[in-house]
């Protein structure tokens, strides 16, 4: 699981659509919020992993657990506990009582159940789909299909691992012990939907009922800006104090910032163009979280001219971080795979990334130089990509020697090229974690097969003891297992880190968004002035 | 023949020049002559000669820029057209002078059904709604002998035949039964047949309605069949004025007499037909003194140095040639 | 005149063949699996992509998938985008969208351009045609991407004259400034073309009549030389037309106007050869259709060339 | 025709007829306008600029120093830095190549295309004229920039030549109808009937008869386009596919540049440029067209 920075960009980067109410205030404490994307189609959190659609789900969803922005500790919201038994293979979830959906209709266990089991099934083709392939009897809900044919609904419409106990309480039997499985139930996309919803999905999309503290203000249809109101039953903590939202949809991030400096909106993203401006455009208006997710160069693990570590190693610390960072903006350069917002993060674990051009050198001419020019691939869909490839192209070609050329493509085609192991040379990926834990860094993207395993790295050694970390049941433990993975990670280096980078918003007077360490910035929890 | 109507129109003196890109060409040179009621006063000359300039400058159509009138009046009944405003002027002509073009396929507007082109001169001169107006075109068409006028009266001028859409223009420039009528090159383009339909018409509607008409055309047979009085213009200059009759038996200009030499006749049956050798000049260039010098059988010298003045050699006859006029002077004496 | 028309629409079905089936052979033949752009970074689990493919027929030949989609066209019958987004919703949403930025833009581009445009032709040389053919020049050598950014930023953002962007101010408010500066942008080929054919007209033969008729310089200029000079600019007015659904997608991305150039390009960019097609159907009728429609006002206002 | 127009435009007339057109007549006529020869100069210096970027500037626009990104000018550095931090005046000069070689190839290629288009659907009614005609139609109904970004979308490279491959595709039908139409008015003149009548080949009659006489409003129509070639580069890179780096071109550094508002050299620069050599073969198109043309001399 993981929403991947590159999809956020690709979708940052798109066109698209507005309506609604504009930001100036009226009395009420309404708020309108910019989501630089297309307008939503529908709304339904199981079929959503775009952070758009998740963005909107978390307003009218609420999650089983949450991380609370002060501790940064798990926090429970639908749920009452959430307890693994010793191996973290069987998870018990029991549910708050008194919780309902916005029809009236009390939140079940079996809501939860019928609702992962509906999405766990393949020819339903939603998107969420995924998560649950790691609960138990996941196959037999998602046969293999041969190519080209719709897959067929299979007889079997349950996982075998999810069990209703009672009324509140239900059961997640794993493939695999999984210590940190709880945190991942903190992920909006498992959101579970009412009775009346599961019968018909479709006639439904439009006209979400939800379980969080708003609900639809008035009919919704695809690609209008989604108002929402408050919901009084919402019965969990973390309550929003805004009485009312707006999203608006304005694909362009340029002219959604442009709105706002025009005082049509109330929170806007900064989009990377604007990170050297925006304190100058919105004095006082604006604020920053903390460095979250990730950055990389990604080398293709098919190419053998890239296969000498010494080679990686050479290009990482050809890299001048603090520059790039600072060309990025508001960045800071990154010397270690994961977030710095993690558990478990340090600062120096990679000893192959201070910028030293004399020692890039000797490692390269070590490695018996490069041959060809070093291709770097960006995607053309990110306002961002030429830039950020220009210049680690130059400081390649000027710090090593090498010659560098460019190739422009969308990203989902630089994607596919390297799923196929086709992609010639660097590219760019980014990670973003679902839920807070260095294992969600490491295994997606270092793991062997791992979901996002963007330079189709394979090391057994890593392997291993990622699967120590997820059976540890100590997180302490459980942590240095996962560090001891990323020490591997970085003498293999499939990808080298960057730099990590703050999000920077917009806000107007009337709000003060949310800043939180362990979550970042939320116009969603604003308070108002 | 007769002289004796009421002086309708009087040209003085008038000079025209163009500003080309080169610097300004005279193309109308001291021009005068005048067309009384009844009369036919043909102006005759090659093209290029300024004979259209000359009343297109008076009737204030011609483009100004990169045209301009130097010098010189145009009296219609005593007021003069070229000092008046353009206001005053439109109140005359299109009223009381109106014109007939030579092509009629691109003088009429082609967008435009001819009873519409028709009726605009009772729109804008007598102020007749269009239902009238439209009315009296049709009336009118039926005067220049269309067949089922009130028909045609709503087809476009593409839809007419050559001569008939020269009757079109005709019943055009008649409708508001003007006073002079000023027709250029009116029968050029046309069958020889039916150019003599049409001038037989113009005679009889001048008869009816004892107009004076100006006929420009560079066709001496068409001068000899209907005009009164020729004036016979070369490079911007006349050279020769007088009653057509007396130009066609005694030619006192070498041009015009080389004019007449070059028409066919009965008598010249089976010879070969006379022509002025050379082409007339470019205005850009025109030849110092006389124009005409150059292809003049009987230049001298002398021709060279001015320009011949236009000297009266006859009660009605003027000319200008320092050879010839000097000698009608002394034939005279 | 029916059996004009009729044979006209009779003759664009070929061509529209052929439109649709390049379209869409360029559509398929971009690189890069289309259900790719769905998933972002994030695998899609097998099912759930063999699902899609089977919607939509991506693993059917180039040709059925083609004939395919246009059964779906010509039956009405569009369906959703990959996304799941109601075609036919989405038409009815954005084809006003572009429907008002286009003949608003037009408006002000016929506008300023015959006017002054007529003028300058009118009073050649003149103080007025001179500065025309200066801002023109000025006009065609700013790149469009200029003028809007600059125009946003400075008549949305600084001084809020118009919206930023977006359609919430609804019509005309959200489309003034973008239509004003395609209009501005426009104005200046259209001037210039106008002028010409003025300059062109006023020397005809029958202008010369007219004026021997004594009429007025402005009913010279109204009744009988602009029906004359208008028709080469009429010839005109269904290309730019024609051209405005192509050149509207950057101004529709500048300006976040949820019209069909934005939808187009977005489909594009997913590779949704159904949605391509579609559209460039829809621009392809519309080419005909106005295009038909320019022919008929043509032989409204040129009797030489009606179409009987 | 009336003897007004006989004097007025003796000389341009000359011209118009086509006739007696000559090279060294028109050349004249040009070389007598100011702004005629200034706008030629102007455009001799960007021709030198692409052909020898080294006599502008002795800096290596590639040698960057990101430390030194978007910083304003200084001295040797009179462009100040770009993005990259690479000295902004010689990726300007250097930027020159492209840009000048996109809309000038573009721009002579669309002449060629749609001028021998033209010419054969204007001449030879029926077949001919049928197939390049619907052939137009079909580009004409699929709006330009769908295909330009479709293809370009496509190719594995976005080099010059490719992008100039596909303007000329999509470019080609409106200077065709124009063409076709001149040759249209053009084909029964006297002088090429004439010219069928002794027996002279077809493609000789075109190229030495119909040709000359029909080329003017295309002639003017390309150098008034010229310059939107570059405009249309820089929309190409906002779209996401213009040219790509290591290229440098004026287009795209504006289309990069645009976004960074608050270093304003950053676009000032190129625009400057695009404006100069675009208003610079526009002026040149007008005088050319106005000296062909007799009618908007006067």
């Amino acid at each position: 699981m993981g929403v991947a920075l590159g999809l956020s960009l690709v979708l940052a980067s798109c066109g698209g659509k507005s309506g609604g109410d504009s930001g100036s205030g009226d009395g009420a404490k309404s708020v309108t919020i910019a989501i630089a994307a297309e307008p939503l189609e529908y709304i339904n959190p199981l079929n959503e992993n775009g952070s758009p659609g998740i963005q909107v789900a978390m307003a009218m969803f609420a999650p089983l657990v949450t991380t609370d922005p002060n501790s940064g500790k798990l926090l429970n919201v639908m749920a009452d506990s959430v307890t693994p038994d010793k191996t973290s293979q069987t998870w018990t979830i029991k549910l708050h009582p008194g919780n309902t959906f916005q029809n009236g209709q009390p939140l079940t266990a079996k809501d939860y159940v019928d609702s992962w089991n509906l999405t766990a099934q393949g020819s339903q083709a939603w998107k969420n789909n995924g998560f649950f392939s790691k609960i138990e009897g996941y196959e037999a809900l998602n046969p293999e299909t041969p190519e080209g044919a719709t897959p067929k609904p299979t007889s079997v419409k349950a996982l075998s691992g999810l069990k209703q106990v009672d009324d509140l309480t239900f059961t997640v039997k794993l493939k695999v012990p999984f210590s940190q499985f709880g945190l991942t139930l903190q992920y909006l996309g498992l959101a579970p939907l009412p009775e009346e919803i599961r019968k018909d999905p479709d006639a439904y999309k439009r006209k979400p009922i939800g379980n969080g503290p708003f609900k639809l203000a008035a009919d919704w249809n695809a690609g209008d800006d989604i108002k929402l109101a408050k919901w009084d039953g919402y019965k969990g903590p973390l309550v929003p104090e805004a009485s009312a939202i707006t999203y608006r949809f304005i694909p362009n991030a340029d002219t959604a910032y442009n709105e706002f400096l025009a005082g049509n909106l109330d929170f806007v993203d900064v989009p990377s163009t604007k990170v050297k401006t925006f304190k100058d455009d919105a004095p006082d208006k604006w604020v920053t979280s903390a460095s979250s997710g990730a950055n990389y160069l990604t080398i293709p693990a098919w190419d053998e001219r890239y296969k000498n570590p010494k080679i990686r190693h050479a290009i990482s610390m050809a890299i001048d971080r603090k520059a790039f960072a600072d060309l990025v903006g508001l960045s800071v350069p990154a010397k270690a795979l994961v977030s710095p917002d993690m558990d478990g993060y340090r600062a120096d674990a990679c000893k192959y990334c201070d910028f030293d051009v004399t020692k890039a050198k000797q490692l390269l001419a070590e490695a018996g130089g490069f041959s060809g020019p070093v291709n770097i691939n960006y995607s053309t869909t990110s306002a961002s990509g030429q830039v950020n490839a220009e210049a680690i192209g130059n400081m390649l070609r000027q710090n090593l020697g090498v010659e560098v050329k460019y190739t422009g493509k969308t990203g989902s085609e630089i994607t596919e090229l390297a799923d196929k192991r086709k992609l010639d040379g660097l590219r760019f990926s980014g990670w973003g974690h679902d839920y807070p834990s260095i294992e969600d860094y490491l295994t997606p993207m270092f793991k062997s097969n791992g979901d996002a395993n963007f330079a189709h790295y394979a090391n057994p050694a890593l392997d291993a003891v990622l699967a120590k970390g997820d059976a540890e049941p100590d997180p302490e433990k459980a942590i240095k297992l996962y560090q001891q993975a990323e020490d591997i990670a970085l003498a293999d280096m499939p990808l080298i880190p960057t730099f990590t980078k703050s999000n920077a918003s917009l806000h107007s007077d009337k709000i003060e968004p949310r800043v939180s360490k362990f979550v970042g910035v939320s116009a969603l929890w604003a308070t108002f002035k | 023949m007769t002289a004796t109507g009421e002086v309708l129109l009087k040209v003085d003196n008038l000079t025209v020049e163009f500003d080309t890109p080169r610097g300004p060409v005279r193309a109308v040179d001291g021009v005068s002559w005048q067309v009384r009621a009844g009369e036919t006063l043909a102006i005759l000359g090659e093209s290029g000669s300024g004979k259209s300039v000359s009343t297109q400058a008076l009737t204030g159509i011609l483009e100004m820029p990169p045209g301009r009138i130097v010098s010189g009046t145009a009296e219609y009944r005593g007021a003069d057209l070229i000092a008046m405003t353009t206001k005053e002027r439109r109140k005359i002509v299109g009223d009381r002078i109106t014109m007939v073009f030579q092509d009629s396929l691109s003088a009429l507007n082609p967008v435009q059904s001819v009873g519409t082109q028709i009726a605009e001169c009772y729109r804008v001169h007598r102020g007749l709604s269009k239902k009238d107006a439209l009315k009296r075109a049709a009336e009118m068409l039926d005067q220049v002998r269309i067949p089922a006028a009130a028909k045609r009266a709503r087809d476009y001028p593409h839809e007419f035949s050559g001569g008939m859409r020269q009757r079109v223009m005709l019943a055009m420039a008649l409708a508001l039964d003007p006073d002079v009528l000023i027709a250029d090159e009116p029968t050029t383009a046309l069958d020889v047949t039916v150019q003599a339909q049409i001038l037989e018409l113009i005679a009889e509607l001048q008869a009816e309605r004892d107009m004076g008409v100006v006929l420009i055309t560079h066709d001496l047979g068409v001068v000899s069949d209907v005009a009164d009085n020729v004036v016979v213009m070369y490079a911007g200059h006349v050279v020769e004025r007088a009653s057509t009759a007396a130009a066609l038996d005694h030619p006192v200009h070498p041009y015009t007499e080389g004019l007449l030499g070059s028409m066919p006749s009965a008598d010249l049956k089976g010879q070969e037909l006379p022509t002025i050798p050379g082409t007339p000049p470019s205005l850009r260039s025109i030849p110092s003194g006389c124009a005409f010098r150059p292809r003049c059988p009987i230049a001298i010298e002398e021709c060279a140095h001015d320009v011949p003045p236009l000297l009266t050699v006859a009660p009605g006859r003027d000319a200008a040639c320092i050879r010839r006029t000097t000698l009608a002077e002394k034939e005279a004496v | 005149m029916i059996r004009y028309i009729l044979r006209r629409v009779v003759a664009a079905i070929p061509i529209g063949v052929i439109v649709t089936l390049g379209v869409y052979a360029l559509v398929f033949a971009m690189p890069g699996d289309p259900l790719r752009e769905l998933a972002g970074d994030k695998p899609i689990p097998a099912a759930v992509l063999a699902a899609k493919r089977a919607q939509f027929h991506l693993d059917d030949p180039f040709i059925v998938q083609y004939l395919l989609s246009m059964k779906d066209i010509l039956t009405g019958n569009f369906g959703t985008t990959f996304a799941g987004a109601d075609i036919a919703d989405q038409l009815r949403l954005r084809i006003p969208v572009t429907l008002k930025l286009t003949l608003l833009a037009n408006v002000f581009q016929w506008t300023f351009g015959l006017l002054f445009g007529i003028y300058a032709g009118f009073k050649r040389n003149g103080w007025i045609d001179r500065s025309l053919l200066l801002a023109t020049l000025v006009l065609l050598a700013v790149p469009g991407l200029v003028a809007f950014f600059a125009a946003q930023f400075v008549f949305g953002v600084q001084l809020k004259w118009f919206p930023v962007s977006g359609v919430l101010d609804g019509f005309p408010t959200s489309y003034l400034l973008p239509s004003l500066v395609i209009g501005l942008l426009g104005f200046a080929g259209l001037a210039r073309l106008m002028r010409t054919s003025i300059v062109e007209t006023v020397n005809a033969d029958f202008v010369k009549t007219a004026r021997a008729k004594g009429l007025g310089e402005q009913r010279v200029l109204w009744r009988h030389i602009l029906p004359n000079a208008m028709l080469p600019v009429v010839t005109f007015l269904g290309l730019d037309l024609a051209g405005m659904f192509g050149g509207a997608i950057i101004t529709e991305s500048i300006f976040n106007l949820p019209g069909l150039g934005q939808f187009m390009f977005q489909a594009i960019k997913l590779k949704e050869g159904g949605v391509v097609v579609l559209l460039s159907t829809l621009a392809f009728l519309s080419f005909i259709l106005i295009n038909l429609l320019v022919d008929l006002l043509y032989g409204i206002l040129d009797p030489r060339v009606r179409h009987v | 025709m009336s003897d007004v127009t006989a004097v007025v435009s003796a000389e341009a007339q000359e011209l118009g007829d086509g006739r007696t057109l000559s090279n060294r007549e028109l050349l004249r006529a040009l070389l007598r306008k100011p702004q005629f020869v200034l706008c030629s100069l102007i455009l001799l210096g960007f021709f030198a600029m692409a052909a020898f970027p080294k006599l502008f500037t002795s800096a290596d626009p590639r040698f960057c120093e990101l430390g030194k990104s978007r910083q304003g000018r200084s001295d040797g550095h009179p462009f100040g830095f770009d993005i990259q931090g690479c000295d902004y005046f010689a990726n300007v000069v250097y930027g020159a190549r492209p840009s000048v070689l996109v809309s000038i190839c573009a721009s002579f290629g669309v002449f060629v295309l749609a001028g021998t288009f033209g010419l054969l659907a204007g001449y030879f009614p029926g077949a001919i004229d049928a197939v390049i005609s619907r052939t137009a139609d079909v580009l004409f109904s699929i709006p330009g920039l769908v295909v330009l970004i479709v293809i370009l979308n496509s190719v594995p490279n976005r080099s010059i030549w490719i992008i100039v491959g596909v303007i000329l595709l999509i470019g080609w039908p409106g200077g065709m109808r124009l063409m076709r139409a001149t040759v249209f008015s053009v084909r029964n003149r006297e002088y090429v009937l004439a010219a069928k009548s002794i027996g002279v080949p077809p493609v000789r009659i075109l190229r030495k008869h119909v040709f000359p006489n029909a080329m003017a409003p295309l002639l003017a129509m390309t150098t008034l386009g010229i310059g939107g070639m570059v405009g249309l580069e820089a929309a190409l890179t906002f779209l996401g596919v213009g040219l790509q780096p290591p290229s440098i071109s004026w287009g795209s550094q504006f289309g990069v540049a645009a976004s960074y508002r608050d270093t304003p050299h950053l676009f000032v620069w190129p625009a400057l440029f695009i404006s100069t050599m675009t208003i610079s073969f526009m002026i040149i198109g007008d005088s050319i067209r106005d000296a062909l043309d007799p009618k908007l001399m006067r």
